[in-house]
């Protein structure tokens, strides 16, 4: 495994942002929330790529936006350039949100932990913070509805990834194994894709499990920058796709000219 | 009946110790200029709720109005966390009662709806279940006919809802141009009562002209604000966007706490009105700047 | 009782209007359904005297609507001139619904018993009906959400008004006494004007009585027209009062001036 | 992906034996020329819903399409009952499924937001609970811990909406204008498909010149026909209003059940498309009189 990034002809970022891109399709109907510029990114890469019938609500309003760039903020109007619908009433969100008519959103979370569940409420005891964060906001709702979740995460290391969040703030494969379906919850997380590797998770376990590894990176250092035990396929892990001209291209010139996406990094 | 009042006397009218809903979402179109008057008039005690919210939580917490922070999220996105609210909930000042945005949106719903719940499936499986155990506000419930998992989220009532608009007739019709209401119809359909502060005044018979574009009736509304630039620093869309040179500006003053109290109390508090504080903040070379040129 | 109506100077529907209008106030908030000429009028003839800040919904949809005349329908667009507010999707109506910000409506109905209830799904039984009616539509919504109901009805005689309702459409006060209140239920109906005369609620019973007899009716003519007991009150019932000239004028030239209140007739 | 298809295509893809929800709002915007397209191709054995409805439901049944009616009410209001409604569940050919119109968007609300039930208070105290002991999709139930009374709301699963707009672009963006929607969103919501007439396309560029105005997104509709006049004799606020000739011809016609088949056959099935049928009722100068001026 000495295969190095530069070898790509890429940076980190934009691994990430084809990676993310190739795991969607044609199905895909996503939003994204606030600083999500890989997802953002990832979205429209692959509506310019591979699924053209791609479904992406700007900052959960404008529904199939075509912005010339990514502005600073991913919640921002700048971002609803070319839509055909700014959806913002409750009603008409979560009608789609809560029947899945959304089926994809991206997480990334203070706090990570092996079943893909995260944390951006607190760290420290809840009542006695060592750091207040933000909040949930929509973790726990998108969490529990829509079935296709993605994790990413630019900042691979064991305070992020842990072996026991402070706080469940979005549910995400639960306490691992059948416990979305106990409750009824439909999907569950698909990847995470971090700076140093892709997971996927487990079939059964529903546990994080190595589904490749970013160019350089050892399996031995993303179980050192990871809080909990990692799982490992049998035989070799493959290496992370190398990401095509053609999709480096678009995402330089087309997506994200601005490289807003390093706003992340 | 004549609805408008000036932003103060609006604000003169909340007790101490009352619950007040803020609208806006995020970076956007929070009622700023009625939040800084709540400030100045010294309001204690208050119970805000605050679905996703950011500067308009983190003023009434630097100026000692909170009691406790009802709220999914409070942040300043990407440029930072909310320091005030942050320090406050870190330090026991302020008490936080935390929810997601679909349980609280529930929790409006059952207050509007007049109903002891609302279900939804939001917030099954996480911490925020266990949480409110304590309050019961919600509570996870298993339905006896399916067997399904939901979550029932009671009533959360509101004594008065603030929004910001962009533009009201006299008698208190409001217009939110394009018609994009974020959540802020589900505080004012929650809350005793609604105050409005508003980019401009309209005539009533302008109202009447283009009847599909109010998006509160004058029943629904208490009081009307004229408040330019009243969402500022947050945006107004698509009229202005957010300043983000405000924000920054305000997150370095607050990386320390001893020279915060005096930022605070000479860039947001002293300034007479609104007009003086959004002059003290640039006036119209600022305006200039975070105006959409779509507007 | 020897007055006759013509000494009133006006006409039944005149009377039945100017009755419904008198017992508005200025903190109605009020809308109607179809085939409601008379609480239109009633409602706009308000405003137009005692009670200007009454708020009316034409059709429910078109908030402070002002038309210049009354068209076929009381559901019709042509009902709606000069509103201030447009509100036709069911989160608007039924949040201002449920939460009684609207607190005032009328019903009509093709069966009527002595507690207000209604019924406008059958006659005849349920499963094997003799007259299939339209169904109960907002009825059972709106009665059991709406704290101040109304109750008219131009044809009074012991087919509408009936001792047991073929089906309870909607409530009234239910089975009486504090039926409401044990289902939670707010207010309740307050009044029923019809062409003989109108009725109150006994305050306990909650059952009809008579509250004023429209000139030239005496109460063995309202019993005789009526399938189930009327309560009377304690000494001499009243007359209804009359319209004064002013609520004439207005209803004639400026409400109603197609005469469209007759097609309930 | 282009989503234009005419009547008569999307028609097709219903089968014998659906769920079909219907939109509009008494006499206003029904799906009238999809319906008539489900008369000619002699659909069997349909389950209506229809939350408040007229002729739709009407024609449907004289076509002898329907097997059940889920519905609120259907008349033709103050232009009398709907007379092939009215007779058929008296006889029984039809059944009948009745609710309140808070008890069915409350039914879809279940069915849309993936719930076992959404609450009420609609209904309680009303024979609609004892009526629907046996179908078990709405029921009384008391709170456990307020012990207030509401009415549990199951879902609605509906497979095809039906709903008449005023534009929709190519892809199946679709503008009702203004914004007025009835309760149109609540059947596209809980439906697995819908169909959308309209009264003409437009550019997709005109969708994104004005994306606030669009009401459904493409991703929640199926397939968009071009039909000029579509609601007819139904309204289409605000471009023409009910045809009320229309409607009185048709009760005179069904007060003689015998002469009323061949009626049936020669005014709304025969002719051959949607134009046709417009034609066959007056053409343009019926057109321009029940346009609106205000449009």
């Amino acid at each position: 495994m000495t295969l190095e990034l530069e070898e790509y002809g890429c940076t980190i970022d934009e691994l990430m942002v084809v990676t993310f891109s190739r795991a969607m399709d044609n199905d895909t109907k996503a939003f994204n929330g606030a600083v999500s510029f890989i997802p953002v990114c990832g979205y429209l890469l692959a509506r310019r790529t591979h699924a053209p019938g791609l479904v992406w609500a700007a900052s959960s309003i404008a529904i199939d936006a075509d912005p010339p760039s990514i502005p600073e903020s991913t919640l921002s109007d700048a971002l609803w350039g070319g839509a055909s619908m700014l959806a913002t009433s409750a009603h008409d969100f979560w009608s789609y949100a809560s029947g899945a008519r959304y089926n994809t959103f991206a997480f990334r979370g203070a706090q990570i932990d092996a079943w893909g569940n995260v944390n951006n409420t607190v760290i420290g005891p809840y009542d006695a913070p060592k750091v207040r964060l933000p909040g949930g906001g929509g973790m726990a709702d998108l969490g529990s509805m829509i079935p296709k979740i993605y994790l990413w995460n630019t900042v691979h290391n064991p305070r992020v990834f842990v072996e026991k969040l402070d706080f469940r703030s979005g549910i995400g494969w639960g306490d691992g194994g059948d416990h979305r379906e106990r409750l009824g919850l439909p999907g569950g997380p698909q990847l995470c894709i971090t700076n140093l590797c892709v997971f996927d998770f487990h079939p059964e376990s529903h546990r994080m499990r190595v589904a490749s590894l970013h160019p350089g990176v050892t399996v031995e250092e993303v179980q050192e920058a990871t809080g909990f035990e990692v799982l490992v396929p049998d035989g070799e892990i493959p290496t992370t796709d190398r990401p095509t001209e053609e999709e480096l291209r678009i995402l330089r010139e087309e997506v994200d000219p601005t490289g807003a996406r390093l706003r992340e990094f | 009946m004549d609805k408008r009042m000036g932003i103060e006397q609006a604000v003169e009218s909340i007790p101490d110790g009352a619950t007040v809903a803020l609208g806006g979402l995020s970076m956007n179109s929070a009622p700023m200029a009625y939040v800084r008057e709540i400030v100045r008039q010294e309001k204690r005690d208050l119970t805000v709720v605050a679905i996703v919210a950011g500067m308009s939580v983190d003023w009434l917490i630097a100026g000692g109005c909170v009691k406790k922070v009802v709220s999914g999220l409070v942040s300043f996105e990407g440029l930072g966390l909310a320091p005030s609210f942050r320090m406050a909930v870190q330090s026991g000042a302020v008490e936080i009662e935390e929810y997601s945005e679909d349980l609280l949106i529930c929790r409006l719903r059952a207050e509007a709806w007049n109903l002891p719940f609302v279900p939804t499936k939001a917030g099954l499986g996480t911490d925020l279940i266990p949480l409110h155990e304590q309050t019961g506000t919600i509570r996870a419930e298993v339905d006896r006919s399916t067997g399904e998992h939901y979550v029932a989220c009671t009533r959360l009532p509101v004594d008065v809802a603030l929004v910001h608009a962009h533009a009201a007739d006299e008698i208190g019709n409001v217009r939110v141009d394009p018609k994009l209401i974020w959540m802020d119809n589900e505080i004012v359909n929650a809350s005793q009562r609604t105050l409005v502060s508003v980019e401009r005044f309209i005539d009533h018979g302008d109202v009447v002209a283009e009847p599909h574009r109010t998006s509160y009736p004058q029943f629904m509304v208490s009081g009307v604000s004229l408040a330019k630039l009243g969402a500022y620093p947050s945006s107004c869309f698509p009229e202005y966007g957010h300043h983000t040179a405000f924000f920054q500006e305000y997150s370095t003053a607050a990386s320390d706490p001893e020279s915060f109290s005096a930022f605070f109390a000479d860039r947001i508090v002293k300034p007479e009105t609104w007009e003086d504080f959004i002059r003290s903040c640039g006036g119209d070379e600022m305006a200039t700047s975070i105006r959409r040129s779509a507007a």
